[in-house]
């Protein structure tokens, strides 16, 4: 039996907890002994996590880091103590001989399939564009709006005439489209809202709602992350737009981690999950009954 | 002032000092010599406690001047004022219960070596500065593990410590018995021999004429008057504190009828382990029972176990016919019992509530939170009392923690009256409390038992004591141990019962 | 036993008999590499929490100290990547600015009578403002002289490491003590905790004091912060968020009581181990979700605490009657 | 009578002209800051968002003022927020009818309350200690009841509650307010507010003249948990779902800052909870106005810190000294002014103007 140690990073989304557990579910599937650690959104108790596991002498370590930076040390002690790390849903900012592979999404280009969705979707018309930002220093917050602003560069038409930090919450969200709307001629000079996760979207959804605009048609909304409730507005017509990223990185790690200890196979540095875009036409409601016991 | 300046060592002219609302000093002369002992006296609020302060930079004055050896200072607070060799005890022990007696006798002056705090070595000096105050205590502990008497004599061993030319005594007397005094004394004759100039502030008439000098009378904040002690009599000089004459200062006994009504509350075999030993009380409608005692002998604690301040052990307790559990002071105030405590600082004024209030306050918590008293209902009993007991305050709302002591001792007096208890104990009730509202209060006590309340007094005056107490328990070693009555109710009874060892005492 | 070291002495015997029983469980606990990782992982937590445990001792608190931490390794980053300051002469500046930070605090605190809390508050939310100016994004070390202090360890049998941080943290407590319970500042520290008032009528210098005392606390989190970056060889803007929480549950875990007055640096070093202790059983158990992490780490201070007040009370009620005993005695002569 | 309500409106002054001040900078950076209309029979305007979103800070002002003028703090309101959002959704969802779930809710926010008051009144231990315990397992407990998700609701009775509108303002905004002046009046139309007011100076003497101070903290800290407990109903009625990971996060430290611009002393004592309320609305007017002024999020906080160290130094007991000093030149003494800053002289336990 083998035995894994997964540093999570906290609980701080639905989006976490489904990976977290999609993890659990996966190693139970696969009569893996999983020894899971939440840091509480703390990069230093993510080190003492990784460093309590090889102390422990674990067979490998699935490490969710809460940013980039800051591994080194660490994974020259795992790799020392030879124990392979999995990096996933994120990507750190070491030597990649520290670890094995990372199991990530690439955030920049979430950030571009959205853009690129608006870009095609409002084809030429001019648009004013509002931007809900994650927690601020996050870094899918950071790659999330450099991928989109990115991807409307090119676009003179496409304007983000305001961008604020919603945390990544649905209060916030609402909060601060409420102001957005309120600043913006009361949202008749907004074209389209873009939400770095779906939270805050379905937050704003309701501020627009209230201040007596259409979400989806008023004002578009696109969004990361595919979380069961992005498809019930969706379905709604009150969203239009969602970039899926999948919390199911566990799986592609065990697989790898199990082809390494059974032949001793060496993956790719990356492997990259899909960032899928859905729209209103995926019928939206099936996705949502396919993803609402996932744990999000 | 007719000082011929070569004697004169610390003067100050004209020094004012205004608080918000009250002008407090109204430019007050004082003038201290060379080796002389100077009592400064005055009512409860003449301004007494501020002047010190500003004679020390504690409060900055408004105006006036200070000389000290003829060179004008301006000390900017205690410590520059320690510097030009002025210790001061200040009124409420100003001393730091967190740090051990030996670090409060040496607070930023520690002997070092190689930068760091010699402990040993001070532990050594602070031994040996005790020493000299009959003291033999542990001076690792804390401060505040000593009982008040011994904490204000440390404060007055660290004061004299400090001083090069002057030493400042707020009330130091004022929780001292008889034999700590005489021991203070002792160490100011030495210190004025030494060409020191001291300035004692006391209420004990008795103390000024044993021991100062010379006498400064403030009233209301202005300089009353100056004079050698010697040419100056006991009237005169209450004369010139209250602004008129007292009728009847002295402790003149009538004889108390001993009072065998009925009992308004009986306590058996009550004690607590560690604090009292059991002991078995009476008490009966309109008596005064006197406590006496050494310090440290039970008094306090007696009167917390029956008062359910400490949850009694052993023993029963009867008020009327029926047995009462005192499980707390809220069990005891439902009974009718009332309890004036020791230490007024920290178990007496709420500091930021105002005069109304902490009157209004036992009777309030009586009455429960759901009738209030209505704001006409206590400006009513604060009047009344602040009349009755002649609290000296600008107004009613004034913070109770801005007046002066002896007027928040008084506070927490009308605090109790107002409640108007069955019981009321009162543990130095008259401690910090000048000439006047003194007599008044033994008046009032006497009163109080003509109109059937009865009393539990402690007291550290004996004279004071059998002026009103019907009968007086002795208290040695945390065990009653005798009680007077009649014709025993003297002073020297009393003393002699506290010295008899173990058996023969006297009463019983 | 002296009176005021039975906190101490009870939080001690927590500890070691905490310990005892994690190791019953998990003989792992007791191998090098958790004691060095103990030391190692929470070098900057311990070492703000010397800072705070004499901000509390004087009864003050700091509520800036993770922020600061985060802003001295955002500065130290951008700075190192920048510029070609060495990191020696960044570490002095840096230290230069976040003492002074505290002190401005301190400053505040004393002569506008604000409320330490709520200076301190402000201070928290500028720093971390301060960080997000320079930064929002985390920004990587790579400098030789930071391989060259991360290379510093001694290597205990057992793969252990006893790293350059773990005995700064050591290094940091022993001058923490001296400081707090040997010298007149420290006297000072205990004073302003008996009662700001008091303390000056018996002549502490209470500006100089305040204002020190609260320099020093930014001067420890500047060095904690470096410390973390040394640990992560990065700065940033949203690292050590709620540090101040967990300093401040340490050093009241360490027997120093929050109203001021009373307390030890050596305390806070167990208060650390104990929380440390707490993290490393959760991670060797690994079967708790995110939630009951939470729940048990609550419980688990809980217990802590309630441990430390049964095992004073019940030695005080004995002690209170041999110190009455003796204080009669001596009283009567 | 007149001159009582003068008083009591002198004692509202700093944070009245703080607010102003806030709302005037507002409306230099959004010019359209006072525009209110009337709009699918509600009033709406940035005004209006002030008073609806700082309905939570509002909520636990009123809680937290209490127990800061028992000399204690609640660091767990947060938390409780979110454990009470989560049962409310927990109990909804489960299909209960909304007074139902709303009872739940409250007990769970007494009962919260009622644990810290019995940890800091009974056990005796310092109240931010003790209140942290629930503030980290809180949350946790929580989550334990969403399972980290966000647990979403479609109960319209309870979304009313959140977001509805009666006569033209916001549900949360009647909410705060009826509360705020409930626990007012029953704090100073009864004697409760002396009673706490006296237990927060001084416990041991409070005691002493028959207070029952072991009750009234216990009460204290369970009407914080309860105004908590509101609040949390409130945000998650908002958004329709109970986000157990995020609703009232760090909202603690609004609500004390709300209770200290008050100019309530964190040592305990007088208290006001109207200036607490207004305490409140100085923080969201500040944070609406930061969003509505376009400024990058990297300088909210700095934005924040500066504004609130301004009005903290203007309320501070130092500047006010040195205010009335420069307001009554006749009372000036006539040599240099003395009473430095930092050396005005006060009583311990006394550090507190007003
Ligand atoms: N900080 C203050 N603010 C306002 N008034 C004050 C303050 N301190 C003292 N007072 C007032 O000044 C007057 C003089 O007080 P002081 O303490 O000097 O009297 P005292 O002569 O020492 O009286 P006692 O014998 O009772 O100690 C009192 O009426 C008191 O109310
Ligand atoms: N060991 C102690 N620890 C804490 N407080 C003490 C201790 N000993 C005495 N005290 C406090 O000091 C005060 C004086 O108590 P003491 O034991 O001297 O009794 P007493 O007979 O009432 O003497 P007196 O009233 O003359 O001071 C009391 O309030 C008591 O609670
Ligand atoms: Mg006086
Ligand atoms: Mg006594």
């Amino acid at each position: 039996e083998m035995t894994i140690g997964f540093s999570q990073i906290g609980s701080e989304s639905g989006w976490r907890a489904a990976e977290t557990t999609l993890t659990k579910l996966q190693a139970e599937e696969r009569g893996i002994n999983l020894k899971f650690a939440d840091a509480q959104q703390k990069q230093e108790n993510q080190i003492k996590a990784v460093r309590s596991f090889i102390a422990q002498g674990v067979d490998a370590i699935l490490l969710a880091p809460v940013v980039a930076t800051g591994w080194d040390a660490v994974l020259e002690e795992a790799k020392d103590a030879e124990i392979p790390v999995v990096l996933l849903d994120r990507t750190v900012d070491a030597r990649d001989d520290l670890y094995m592979t990372a199991v990530t999404s690439d955030l920049v280009h979430e950030g571009r399939v959205a853009g690129q969705w608006l870009t095609d979707s409002v084809a030429g018309k001019d648009c004013n564009v509002v931007e809900l930002q994650g927690t601020t220093g996050s870094s899918p917050a950071i790659d999330r709006k450099n991928g989109f602003e990115q991807a409307i560069a090119d676009h003179a038409n496409l304007k983000i005439i305001r961008s604020q930090t919603g945390d990544f919450t649905r209060a916030k969200g609402k909060e601060v489209m409420e102001s957005f709307i309120k600043a913006e001629n009361g949202g008749r000079n907004i074209c389209a809202l873009y939400a770095h996760n779906d939270d805050m979207a379905v937050g704003a959804i309701q501020a627009i709602k209230e201040a007596g605009l259409k979400p989806g048609q008023d004002i578009l909304v696109v969004s990361i992350d595919a979380v069961p409730d992005i498809f019930q507005a969706m379905a709604a017509g009150e969203a239009n737009a969602t970039v899926e990223l999948t919390p199911n990185m566990a799986g592609p790690a065990f697989d790898v981690l199990e082809a390494f200890f059974k032949d001793g196979i060496l993956p790719p540095k990356w492997i990259q999950t899909e960032s899928k875009l859905f729209t209103q036409n995926d019928d939206p409601l099936k996705i949502y009954e396919e993803k609402k016991n996932l744990g999000y | 002032m007719n000082a011929t300046s070569s004697e004169v060592l610390y003067r100050a002219e004209g020094v004012s000092k205004r608080f918000p609302g009250a002008l407090v000093l109204d430019g007050v002369d004082f003038i201290l010599r060379r080796g002389e002992v100077h009592a400064l006296l005055g009512e409860n609020g003449a301004g007494k406690s501020t002047l010190i302060k500003c004679l020390t930079g504690a409060y900055r004055r408004d105006g006036g001047t200070l000389l000290l050896d003829g060179e004008s200072i301006d000390p900017r607070g205690t410590q520059e004022a320690q510097g030009l060799g002025i210790g001061t005890v200040y009124q409420e022990i100003n001393l730091l219960p967190n740090l051990s007696v030996a670090d409060n006798l040496f607070l930023g002056r520690q002997p070092r070596r190689f930068g760091l705090v010699s402990t040993a070595a001070m532990r050594r000096a602070a031994r040996g500065i005790l020493a000299g105050y009959g003291l033999d205590i542990d001076v690792a502990a804390d401060l505040g593990s000593f009982s008040v008497a011994i904490q204000q004599l440390i404060a007055i061993a660290r004061a004299v410590n400090l001083s090069g030319k002057v030493l400042i005594l707020d009330e130091p007397t004022a929780s001292l018995d008889a034999q700590e005094v005489g021991t203070l004394f002792a160490v100011v004759r030495d210190l004025r021999a030494r060409g020191l100039g001291i300035v004692f502030i006391t209420h004990f008439l008795d103390q000024v004429f044993e021991i100062a000098d010379r006498i400064t009378v403030l009233r209301n904040g202005r300089l009353v008057g100056s004079k050698p002690t010697a040419e100056m009599s006991r009237v005169e000089l209450v004369t010139m504190m209250l602004g008129r004459a007292l009728e009847q200062e002295t402790h003149s006994r009538a004889p108390q009828p001993e009072i065998s009504g009925a009992a308004v509350a009986e306590f058996k075999g009550f004690g607590k382990a560690g604090k009292i030993a059991p002991f078995d009380l009476t008490v009966r409608a309109g008596e005064v029972i006197g406590v006496a005692g050494l310090l440290g002998s039970g008094r306090t604690e007696t009167a917390e176990v029956l008062f359910g301040v400490e949850r009694a052990d052993s023993g029963e307790a009867r008020v009327g016919a029926k047995a009462v559990s005192l499980t707390s002071p809220r069990a005891a105030v439902a009974q009718g019992f009332g309890f004036c405590p020791e230490d007024r600082k920290t178990s007496g004024i709420i500091a930021d509530l105002s005069l109304r209030e902490n009157i209004a306050l036992a009777l309030q918590a009586r009455r429960g939170w759901s009738r209030p008293l209505s704001r006409r209902e206590q400006n009513a009993l604060a009047d009344r009392y602040i009349q009755a007991l002649d609290i000296r305050t600008s107004d009613r709302e004034k913070p109770v923690g801005l007046l002066s002591g002896g007027n928040q001792q008084k506070a927490i007096l009308a605090r109790w009256l107002a409640l108007n208890p069955s019981f009321l104990i009162l543990d130095e009730p008259t401690r910090g409390i000048d000439v006047g509202a003194h007599a008044e209060i033994i008046r009032l006590i006497e009163g109080l038992c003509a109109a059937g309340m009865s009393l539990l007094v402690i007291s550290s005056e004996l004279e004071e004591l059998v002026v009103y107490s019907t009968r007086i328990l002795v208290l040695r070693d945390r065990a009653h141990v005798a009680e007077l009555t009649g014709s025993d109710l003297t002073p020297d009874q009393i003393v002699h019962a506290i010295a008899a060892d173990g058996s023969g005492q006297a009463g019983a | 036993m002296k009176a005021r070291f039975l906190p101490l002495a009870a939080t001690l015997l927590i500890f070691l008999i905490a310990y005892a029983a994690c190791y019953l469980q998990y003989p792992n606990m007791l191998s090098t590499r958790v004691v060095g990782n103990l030391l190692t992982d929470n070098a900057f937590l311990g070492i703000a929490a010397v800072g705070m445990t004499f901000v509390i001792i004087s009864g003050g608190i700091d509520l800036s100290i993770g922020s600061v931490i985060a802003f001295t390794g955002v500065f130290l980053a951008v700075v190192l990547d920048s510029t070609a300051i060495h990191p020696l002469a960044a570490f002095v500046l840096v230290l230069a600015i976040t003492t002074t930070f505290g002190g401005v605090m301190g400053a505040i605190i004393h002569y506008l009578e604000m409320p330490a809390f709520i200076v301190t508050l402000a201070g928290m939310f500028l720093a971390r403002g301060m960080a997000y100016v320079l930064s929002v994004e985390s920004v990587p070390i790579h400098h030789d002289f930071y391989g060259l202090l991360q290379g510093l360890y001694y290597r205990m049998p057992g793969g252990g490491r006893l790293t350059l941080i773990g005995g700064l943290m050591v290094a940091v407590f022993l001058a923490g003590i001296l400081l707090a319970h040997r010298t007149r500042f420290g006297s000072y520290v205990f004073a302003l905790g008996g009662g700001v008032p008091t303390a000056r009528l018996m002549g502490v210098p209470v500006a100089r004091t305040t204002i020190a005392i609260y320099a020093l606390s930014g001067f420890l989190a500047g060095l904690a912060g470096i410390v973390f970056s040394l640990y992560t060889s990065a700065g940033y803007s949203l690292a050590a968020v709620g540090v101040e929480l967990d300093a401040i549950a340490a050093v009241v875990i360490g027997g120093t009581l929050l109203t001021g007055g009373a307390g030890f640096v050596a305390g806070t070093l167990i208060g650390i181990l104990i929380m440390g202790l707490i993290q490393t059983y959760i991670i060797f158990d690994g079967t708790l979700s995110s939630w009951w992490t939470k729940i048990v780490i609550g419980l688990l201070l809980f217990s802590f605490i309630l441990l430390q007040k049964a095992l004073v009370w019940a030695s005080e009620s004995d002690r209170a009657v041999l110190r009455r005993r003796l204080l009669r005695s001596k009283a009567l002569r | 009578m007149i001159a009582a309500a003068q008083a009591a409106l002198r004692r509202f002054v700093p944070q009245l002209i703080a607010l102003a001040t806030i709302l005037a900078l507002n409306a230099l950076v959004f010019p359209g800051f006072f525009d209110i209309e009337f709009q699918n029979g509600r009033l709406y305007g940035s005004v209006v968002d002030v008073l609806n979103r700082g309905a939570p800070v509002a909520l636990l002002a009123i809680g937290m003022t209490l127990v800061i003028a028992t000399k204690g703090i609640d660091l767990s309101v947060g938390a409780v927020m979110a454990i009470a959002g989560a049962v409310v959704a927990a109990t909804v969802a489960g299909g209960a009818s909304l007074a139902t779930a709303l009872l739940f809710a409250a007990a769970a926010g007494i009962a919260c309350g009622l644990w810290n008051g019995f940890l800091v009144a009974v056990l005796g231990m310092q109240p931010i200690v003790a209140t942290l315990i629930l503030m980290v397992a809180g949350r946790g407990i929580a989550q334990l009841i969403t399972e980290g998700a966000i647990l979403t609701f479609n109960h319209q009775g309870l979304i009313f509650i959140g977001s509805g509108a009666f006569a033209g303002l916001p549900m949360p905004v009647l909410i705060w307010l009826a509360l705020g002046a409930a626990v007012t009046l029953a704090v100073r139309r009864s004697a409760l507010g002396m009673l706490i007011e006296a237990t927060g100076i001084n416990r041991r003497a409070s005691t002493l003249c028959g207070i029952n101070s072991l009750v009234l903290l216990l009460a204290v800290y369970a009407v914080s948990g309860f105004c908590a407990a509101v609040a949390g109903v409130i945000i998650a009625a908002d958004i329709k779902g109970a986000d157990a990971n995020n609703a009232g996060l760090w909202l603690e430290l609004d609500a004390i800052l709300a209770v200290v611009i008050g100019g309530t002393s964190l040592l305990g004592g007088r208290f006001s909870i109207v200036a607490s309320l207004l305490g409140a609305m100085i923080i969201q007017s500040i944070n609406t106005g930061i969003l509505l002024s376009g400024f990058p999020p990297e300088f909210n906080l700095i934005i924040k810190a500066a504004i609130i160290v301004v009005i903290l130094v203007m309320q501070s007991p130092a500047v006010q000294t040195l205010y009335d000093f420069l307001r009554s030149p006749s009372e000036v003494p006539t040599e240099t002014p003395r009473q430095l800053p930092g050396e005005a002289e006060a009583p311990e336990s006394l550090g507190r103007p007003q």
